[in-house]
């Protein structure tokens, strides 16, 4: 059937479903799980799918092979800026969350850092199942307030005159990070480059200039 | 909706606990409910705003204690329940009353389809837009009940728009069962403009905005 | 200070539990939580708004969920804690290092006086107000960190003077240590001006604000 | 020793109570007790003093008391509505938070509503401990807001063009509703009246035009 739209009647849905379900979040899941199975309105292979699929595929390690050829082929680096969704599909990372995708460069000025304060959006496609801190309510809150607090204390400490663009993507766009390139590196291929950007780097809580 | 989810810029939240940042998933239940969610909802194609906004109606301690994809999962219930796909008893009692009418679930191959292929909220509008890369716009001053993708930190609030991104989906509208495309645009905010205490910060803070929630200065 | 205390107007909230509302406590616990508190504050005559910081500095979800006596009995402790009357190291073993430096407790006649003598917050000042009585006045758009009782939901809303109120100390400063007096007035405020769903009802929202939080319009 | 007046700081000591002191509310307090009564920072005959205050002499028994002699006494109820922090003491009540009291009348036109948002503030020593809802998350979030709905749960349903007059008490201001007396009350004496007088009637959150 169709959805109510009706907010005051999910509310109270909610209210019962809090003092039905078991407390324990395992053994909620569990029940929830039994039941939609038994109703049919789940397929268990599915289930393994999506987890498997989050699991081996699909991860952060896509997103540093995205930077690291950004950081080897200016040309690709030029698509990449230009329209982040075709860029990563060149390279077969289409997926979800990556049809509005954008990314944001830092540079010697400029530092990115990625948040969605409403409700944790973040690109799955590329960078797989966001961190706990980035869905945690103190990231959500302090990140467009604090950002440099937070920066901080993931031990990235910015001169006073670098500018923190903050983006907060509550619509349906999805930012990552094109972090810089660190300083000598020059030799390296782009395997070994890749091997050196973190998830972190990618939402805007890493710096890895100094790291190489 | 004013609801505890609108947590941009909230004070009194202490600091960020990183514990298990580098695992998919951190315990086998937080797998399965995600699982669980993802193969429930894009089954029945809910617009992903009710999926917001009934998430947004939980409880709010809920909302500010339970894991995240548990969250997801007894959101996802509530939408079949609310649709009439499945019963407060059937859930109570842990026992189907009847199998689902729907057809056959979400396959491993209708997975792999969503995986590979994204969705695009675009659409074709006739009208212009209003501003342009460079205006300057004032957001609203209030929300409304309902669901809104206007954060309160950044209402009635002087930005710059730096982009124009096409017309997208109108989420407030989508949450509503309506679907309605409208100008979306990246404003550009300065921090001191949003935070008193930020005032002289280089700093920027960049939103996704629907035309609807601004106007011209 | 934007947190987790400022409730007027946040939705999400369901139905009102009107369990125990005949109880003067409603647990014995709840009493000496109480008790505790107050017999511990007064003493030390610190301002009763850095005792409202202080207590808006918890934990969100303690904020939340946490029986309101028992918050006033952690508020207590941290300001105890906060101006070295008691060690942290006293409290997680239970045992004291040393006995108070103060002079003797209250006693049962000082709790006589304060149940007898009510609080003045009033003062002189040698500045006229600035408003009067019908006047429209704006709020300010935001509030800053730190203590202030300029709620979220009237912020950057047109309301009329009803009435002045004297000079009162000013409760930002207050919380800050600081013994400032400042004209306060009532404010009323149409509630369609406030929330967007309630526009043409005839309620009105009534606050007592001081003059540094409006501005004439 | 002085305060610090610093936000951070008693934030971070709240944080370490929480993780020091037990878990379970009641073994909280006992072991708070404990310690002060111990470091002598507290009399335990100043707890009892406390707690029978509010629990045999102050209580909603007084505010009842100045709302019957108001609708006795249209002398009282003038001086009441003028300046009801001087009525109050006139009858022996002034105490904690009667200091900037106001009365605000019901009239055939007006329902008053009263609500602290920011921390429950309360007249204490006319209406002693406020209820547990008063101070809960719902009241406090929805009183300003939907009224109306609020009071549909109390039982109190007002005509549409009746103005809620809500007072969000979040100064030093304390408030009081005085309500309309009740219909038939014409022969009942001062204490017959004040009977008649709910707690919640002196909050808003009451309507006793139809009880008698």
């Amino acid at each position: 059937m169709d959805p109510s739209f009706d907010s005051e009647k999910v509310a109270e849905i909610h209210r019962h479903l809090h003092s039905h379900l078991p407390p324990e979040p395992a053994l909620r899941v569990k029940a929830l799980e039994s039941l939609l199975v038994e109703k049919g309105l789940v397929d268990p292979a599915a289930l393994d799918a999506w987890i498997e699929a989050y699991t081996e595929e699909i991860g952060p390690k896509r997103g540093a092979a995205v930077v690291a050829r950004a950081w080897v082929d200016s040309d690709f680096r030029a698509r990449l800026l230009a329209d982040a969704s075709a860029a990563v599909a060149e390279m077969g990372f289409a997926g979800q969350a990556s049809g509005h995708l954008k990314a944001v460069e830092n540079t010697d000025t400029v530092h990115n850092l990625v948040v969605c304060t409403l409700c944790s959006c973040y690109p799955f496609a590329i960078l797989g199942m966001a961190p706990p801190w980035y869905k945690a309510n103190e990231y959500r809150a302090r990140a467009v307030r604090d950002p440099r607090g937070v920066l901080a204390e993931f031990g990235v400490t910015l001169l006073p005159e670098t500018r923190i663009d903050v983006w907060d993507s509550t619509a349906e766009l999805r930012y990552m990070v094109l972090p810089q390139r660190p300083a000598g590196t020059d030799g390296m291929d782009e395997t070994a480059l890749a091997a050196l950007v973190t998830r972190n780097a990618m939402i805007g809580t890493d710096d890895l200039r100094g790291i190489a | 909706m004013d609801g505890v989810h609108d947590l941009g810029g909230k004070e009194g939240f202490g600091p960020i606990d990183r514990a298990h940042e580098d695992d998919p998933y951190h315990t086998e239940a937080d797998a399965r409910a995600y699982a669980l969610c993802v193969s429930m909802r894009a089954e029945r194609a809910y617009p992903v705003d009710w999926f917001r906004h009934t998430r947004e109606n939980m409880d709010p301690v809920d909302y500010l204690t339970r894991p995240y994809f548990d969250q997801w999962l007894q959101t996802a219930i509530a939408m079949a329940i609310d649709a009439g796909d499945l019963s407060m008893v059937e859930v109570a009692t842990g026992k189907p009353d009847s199998l689902a009418r729907t057809p056959a679930p979400m396959s491993p191959a209708d997975v792999q389809a969503m995986l590979t292929t994204p969705a695009s909220f675009e659409r074709e509008v006739s009208e212009a837009p209003a501003f342009a890369p460079g205006a300057r716009v004032r957001t609203a001053s209030h929300g409304h009940p309902g669901h809104t993708r206007l954060p309160a930190y950044a209402r009635g609030a002087a930005g710059e728009i730096v982009a124009h991104r096409g017309a997208h989906l109108m989420p407030d509208d989508g949450a509503r069962g309506i679907d309605r495309p409208e100008h979306l645009y990246t404003v550009a905010f300065a921090r001191g403009d949003l935070f008193p205490e930020a005032a002289g910060s280089p700093d920027r803070i960049h939103l996704d905005l629907w035309e609807s929630y601004l106007a011209a200065i």
